[in-house]
């Protein structure tokens, strides 16, 4: 009975989490460093998290860690790369971060092929702040800045970060999963592997954007958080890997 | 050390990082600093380990800087007016994370897009904090290519010793004009980083690069230790040049490429009689506010000049502090002041005395 | 025997656990943890199949699967 | 002794680095020297100039304001310098492009054909080189030596131009020498 | 007039602007502003014209802002500290080309990512200017959830009549609290503004909005211009209130929300026999500074309190040039300091004098 | 023989320009000119221009301008346009200006759908700072910031703005251009018009790519400088429409 | 008369809508009033708490530093905020979810079970509503008239809540008042 | 007759225009104008077609064409 058939990745130190019950934050955390004790890279990887709820990471990640501006990850990563090539980094962002704010410095890691790994967890929403619209928000969807529901014409329709980067030649390897339910999860564990992986092979750009949900901010418990994401969220943003260049 | 070479200033900035043992470059491209991000894309390359990067932007620039500085680099970013305030989150980041880097600032006229001729109006911005926040960096102000040079080292060597952001505020001539410089021995050690991010290897505990605290009381604590470190800064690293100020009754004060004008015009007033001296601050920030006041103390007048409309003369007059009234002289936009001009500031000054001279 | 163990104060309640065990054996306490959640448990431990689904789908990492 | 010195032209005339080499040459010398661009956007076909300072004393304000001497190779660089140079000074006019006469009397004016010189010996590329030499022969600032030096530093990697120049260099000082 | 309204802070700037005839904005969420983005959020699309835009960043509202102003519209754009360092190019293009806005920061602890309590550290920032070049901003220093609404309106007011940006600089406090607040009907009229870019239309000339100025000469004219400018508002627009200066021996300078802490501090103090008065800088650019150099002659010393760890405080020690000790009590990182506090200070003052009272 | 078969667009002003000799920036004018004034909306039209060579066209565009701070007209745009939605809005734009620091802002002005219109000068480099790389040099090609020449690994490779931004939804025209000779100039002048149209009509963002050139930073004569970009631009940003969406 | 009053509970709780009606409740007297949150990032399951002033006098610091009283209504509350009651004041306790006994003995303590009593009338979400009753009995801050009339204008857009609420309200404010 | 006048002062010697012209009419001025070019003339302007591709062509509206 002393052995385990599941048990908490080394890439997680064994504190608890700020995150809402039932939020995919924490899934998105495990699946992680679930991968990184996989490619035995924890000692020579270094995070950079972002500004989002995700912010505390520095302190979940049983790795070196930097905590980056709003947005800028990329760049903190970038600069980190660059000093240490032979190391792994990644970021770990939410929409608001690297769609909005951070859109040019996602866009640039791409473009100069930078050989980071970015895990891009898209809630369709700014969950830290309290709810507000995010870049990824449904057409209609409600939030605290969008009362009445996005509106169209005034506020735009969701960008698909996944397909925009795709057209970049530095991006190697972009994947859209869900860590909704077992299946999902395994196809979502198997991209961020990849992910890493090309990173190791000293390829460029991966970027893996996991749809992930917000109860507390979408207003619901996280078993219809799940089936809101299912419904609404995959619609747009489909899953499947939209780039997937070996060197 | 190397032979005395002929060299625009933002070229010698360059080498200085190089021979500081500065490999790790981030910058983006503005008038007219953009000599030293041609020089760094030049030279890097051809370094070991040497790496140059031309950010997308000011903003990603510095949070590279951040990156790196974090990860344990030397490492600097150049811009000018503009593109500094850019970076001033970016700089508030890394002053409340303590990175240690070099951050250049070329300085044009100002506000908005401006111009591009030499001004000193960044100075609130470099010495007050342009960013958000209770936080200083180490302002160091050349006025001649040799000391673009020197003073670059010297940045180095105080920001990794403190772990401090370090601005090197020039401007428009002192980064296109050519003199001749001389790199020397550089004969600082480098600075261990234990908290550096390089994986966490078989250290005991991961490292963390960070600047937030939710608890307002640990946060608290956070800025009592900056106000701790820059007490020292202040009490140690203040640096300041004078001249005949032995006797002087009107004092100028300048700074960088105004102290050379200044200087000039403290001759010519000499040779009418006046006695005037110079006081040059060198760090700007820590401002020498003592040092000054003991200077004006037996003066009977300072008058501060600088390329701005006065904002340097703030500083002046609380290290004065009433024991003798300050006079200012700017001219701004790029224009630049001659000696003759500063001069008839200074004889106004003497008239009004009762042509006590 | 395949046995699921619940870190019960780490638990949030949000009952991601109960719907990922397809035998249905997870179940909400009615009583409080000390963070004020009801949290999770498994009565008929018995009869888990080791599946670890339960496990993999908790975000908090609440869950262990022992041998 | 403190020489300062203005060259103007049009972009492409090479008056910058025309500059450099006086300053070099100063520094060789052992001198105070310092150069300083005129600098701007793009505006090909404007005119560009330097200021370049040798003096035996020790540096002070790196801007000039009242130049010793000035070389104009346009005629909008007369139009501009020719009113800023110091009673006494010299100014140096290229009269291949300038049928312009200066109106000073106060100074000393050499009217050098620049361009001419430069096309008869083969290269337009080469005028900087033949006013750098008029100038130095009518101002003193640096030996011709020293402007030889100097070049030679600058284009170490391309010592076959070396050769030519001189010879531009020498046209240009002879002609002021003999006027 | 409204009726009397339970409202946060956040929200009463919200519905000031509105009041005051602004229709349009451009923000980006940040604690502790957020509930004034969602206010205008929820209130501006029911209103005919009114327009609310989520930006993608700070730095693309704030140029929206100045695109918006630069068209001819009140227009507002409101952050946190560091999304406010990330205005500050745009600030200065702003000032640079004379636009009117009004600008909101509630600031939180920094810096860095810091915190999100309230904080007074961006002072600096604000009143000295964080961006680049010779430029300022009217900052407006609001204590109570009815300051925040009125000082928003006089806030577009000034904004307009001097083509100017204003910051409004609240704080974490002042934002999340809720007081009693009545909006007023407002007596001030529209301005007109002629030189809007609104399609050339009939006019004659095209209207052109613009910072840049390659010719120095024409860029310091410009620089004069502002600076003409500022020495009017510095005359017109300076405001403070004063509480027990008239005997006060001891003189606490505090704004914002402090100057409520101080002020009870102040009445403690009063019941101990001790002369403390209040000195309040409502305006914090200009600084009124001639009105505390004259309440200062007539007292023995100053305490300036803020939630930093010192920046006003250089503004009151100009302000006393000399003129009596300017001692400094500040909490930061989002701690916020009890009466008892600051009347500890004000006896070790009393007592260091000899225990005179 | 008063008579004129060609002239100057009532939309240029009489003044002489400060671009160098050959440099496409002025025919790119002309042609917004040009439509502008077979539009008959000069009057309604403000023009945002940026820091870059052209940023002195608001002396030269004879309409009202905003000047906008580096990279930065969209979002200055979006400012002008919410206030006068009946009017004309546009901004011109260099691949400095939009594709590196302005790229947050240009990609969310389309993904909002901002009913403005986008001229994007495209000539591979940064022509008002002296010649430094731009996030459109072409791999390999030498700058005074790739001195060897842009290396791959290190500084990446060429953005494609027209085909990114196409996939967004808010972007209702999209097309690339060139105006190296007088077909590609008819083009050119064709696809401009529509892109004004698409704001006239209310339907969202429209930009035009116009290839140029830049003869003094590449360092060659006007003549050679097209020749150059019929053979090494165009490969690389293939002309052609990447978006028309009709609503 | 200065009331500075402290509520606290789990996030879901709603002491924010009970320290607002309670700061309107004051303001309708004409009193001087402040409401001030506890803020900070979502951490669901934190526990939240809200000051209010309710006061005779002019309005000053709004910040509360020792509370005349306290209502809390969670364990984590009762830890933090025990301690913290001037001498002489009130502490309300949730007793439905907190069995541990206060140790000051020189404030007045009322422990009320207010999720068994919003329970018996069906409807925890009115918990904070006992609270409230609660308070107002045990301080007199506000007269419970005020209170009805703060939630009618709260919810003026749902008038049918006022009922099953005034109820609620009144529970707890007898069960202070026979205490 | 169809006839191209030129703004000679504002010419920049490109040359854009001489490859524009298909009946090859503009040649370069061996004189400079004022700003230092040498600019663009149409010696046998009788030969002109009225086309407009010279000036279509220029960067700097220096051509206008004529009826
Ligand atoms: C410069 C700056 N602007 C704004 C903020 C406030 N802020 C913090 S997190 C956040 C958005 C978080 O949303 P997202 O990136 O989607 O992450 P999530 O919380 O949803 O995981 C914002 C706007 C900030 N900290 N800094
Ligand atoms: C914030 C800021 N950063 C940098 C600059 C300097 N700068 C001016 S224009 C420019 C790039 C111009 O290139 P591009 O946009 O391609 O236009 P082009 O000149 O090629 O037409 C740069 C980097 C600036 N003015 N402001
Ligand atoms: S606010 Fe949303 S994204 Fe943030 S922790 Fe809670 S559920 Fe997760
Ligand atoms: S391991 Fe499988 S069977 Fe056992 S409790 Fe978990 S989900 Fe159910
Ligand atoms: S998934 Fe985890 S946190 Fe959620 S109820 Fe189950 S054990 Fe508890
Ligand atoms: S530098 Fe290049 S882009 Fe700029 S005007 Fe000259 S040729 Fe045109
Ligand atoms: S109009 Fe046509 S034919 Fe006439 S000169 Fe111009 S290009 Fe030649
Ligand atoms: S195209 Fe225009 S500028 Fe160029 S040479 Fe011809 S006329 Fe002159
Ligand atoms: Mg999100
Ligand atoms: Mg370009």
């Amino acid at each position: 009975m002393t052995e385990k058939l599941f048990t908490r990745p080394e890439g997680l130190k064994d504190i608890p989490t700020h995150y809402c019950p039932g939020c995919h934050h924490g899934i998105i955390h495990r699946l992680v460093a679930e991968v990184i004790d996989e490619l035995d890279v924890r000692k020579q990887t270094i995070a950079v998290v972002p500004v989002g709820c995700s912010v505390l990471a520095y302190d979940y990640f049983n790795m070196d860690s930097q905590e980056a501006a709003h947005g800028r990850a990329p760049a903190v990563a970038t600069g980190i790369k660059r000093v240490h090539p032979d190391k792994v980094v990644f970021t770990y962002q939410g929409d608001g971060d690297i769609a909005a704010i951070g859109c040019a410095e996602i866009v640039h890691a791409a473009a100069r092929g930078e050989k980071i790994t970015t895990i891009f967890v898209n809630n369709a929403i700014y969950g830290m702040t309290g709810g507000q619209m995010a870049p990824t928000s449904l057409v209609g969807q409600v939030t605290a800045t969008s009362p009445y529901g996005r509106q169209q014409p005034l506020a735009g329709t969701p960008i698909r970060l996944s397909e925009m980067l795709a057209t970049l030649d530095g991006a190697k390897f972009i994947a859209r999963v869900s860590v909704n339910g077992p299946k999902n999860m395994a196809n979502a564990r198997a991209a961020i592997k990849k992910a890493f992986q090309v990173q190791l092979r000293g390829e460029g750009f991966a970027m893996v954007e996991v749809l992930s949900t917000c109860p507390t901010n979408w207003g619901k418990t996280a078993l219809e958080a799940g089936q809101w994401l299912e419904e609404h969220m995959v619609p747009q943003f489909p899953l499947g890997t939209y780039k997937n260049v070996q060197e | 050390m190397s032979e005395k070479l002929l060299m625009k200033g933002n070229e010698a900035i360059g080498e200085a990082a190089v021979v500081a043992g500065c490999r790790h470059y981030f910058g983006y491209p503005i008038t007219p600093q953009s000599e030293l991000i041609e020089y760094m894309a030049k030279r890097l390359p051809k370094l070991d380990g040497g790496v140059f990067v031309q950010a997308e932007s000011e903003v990603a620039a510095i949070n590279m800087v951040y990156g790196a500085a974090g990860a344990g680099a030397r490492v600097m970013t150049s811009s000018s007016s503009p593109g500094m305030s850019l970076k001033q989150e970016g700089i508030s980041y890394i002053a409340g994370a303590e990175l240690p880097c070099v951050i250049v600032n070329v300085q044009r006229g100002g506000p908005g897009l401006g111009g591009i001729q030499p001004a000193q109006s960044d100075y609130f911005q470099a010495t007050k904090g342009g960013g958000h926040g209770d936080y200083h960096c180490v302002v160091l102000a050349p006025n001649s290519v040799q000391e673009m040079a020197d003073l670059t080292g010297l940045g180095f060597d105080l920001a990794d010793q403190y772990r401090t952001p370090v601005i090197l505020l020039a401007d428009g001539a002192l980064g296109q004009m050519m003199e001749p410089v001389i790199f020397k021995e550089r004969t600082s050690k480098p600075v261990a980083k234990p908290w550096a991010t390089t994986g966490v290897g078989e250290r005991a505990q991961t490292n963390i690069i960070n600047s937030l605290f939710l608890k307002p009381e640990e946060l608290e604590k956070h800025n009592e230790h900056l106000q701790a470190k820059y007490a020292t800064i202040t009490e140690k690293e203040i640096r300041w040049e004078g001249s005949m100020l032995e006797d002087a009754e009107l004092v100028l004060v300048a700074y960088g490429i105004t102290s050379r004008i200044a200087y000039s015009a403290m001759e010519m007033a000499r040779a009418e009689g006046m006695k005037v001296g110079l006081f040059r601050p060198i760090t700007l920030w820590p401002f020498p506010e003592k040092a000054l006041h003991t200077v004006l103390s037996k003066a009977s007048a300072a008058l501060a000049v600088e390329l701005s409309t006065g904002q340097m003369v703030e500083d002046v007059r609380l290290a004065s502090n009433g024991v003798v009234p300050v006079h200012f002289y700017g001219r701004s936009g790029g224009m630049i002041m001659t000696p003759n001009q500063i001069l008839d500031q200074i004889r106004k000054i003497f008239q009004a005395k009762g042509g006590k001279q | 025997m395949p046995k699921p163990v619940f870190n019960e104060e780490r638990c949030k309640g949000c009952e991601l656990c109960t719907a990922a065990c397809k035998k249905e054996l997870i179940v909400m306490s009615t009583t409080f943890n000390g963070k004020g959640y009801n949290y999770a448990t498994c009565p008929q431990e018995e009869e888990c199949v080791g599946c670890c689904l339960c496990a993999k789908t908790c975000p908090d990492v609440v869950i262990e699967i022992y041998k | 002794m403190k020489q300062e010195i203005i060259m103007s032209g049009f972009g492409g005339q090479g008056v910058m680095v025309m500059g450099q080499l006086l300053a070099y040459a100063g520094m060789l010398e052992e001198k105070t020297v310092s150069w300083m661009p005129s600098y701007g956007p793009e505006m090909r076909g404007g005119t560009a100039n330097c200021s370049v300072i040798v003096s035996d004393e020790a540096s002070g304000a790196p801007i000039i304001y009242e130049p010793t001497s000035a070389v104009v190779l346009n005629l909008p660089s007369l139009d501009k310098f020719e009113s800023t140079v110091k009673s006494g000074g010299v100014l140096i006019i290229n009269s291949s492009l300038i049928e312009k006469e200066a109106t000073r009397k106060d100074i000393t004016v050499y009217r050098v054909p620049v361009n001419d010189i430069a096309a008869e010996l083969g290269n337009l590329k080469m005028i900087n080189m033949v006013a750098l030499g008029a100038l130095v022969a009518a101002t003193g600032a640096v030996s011709l030596e020293s402007v030889y030096k100097s070049f030679a530093k600058k284009f170490a990697s391309k010592p076959h131009l070396m050769e030519a120049n001189k010879i531009a260099i020498n046209r240009g000082y002879d002609c002021v020498k003999k006027a």
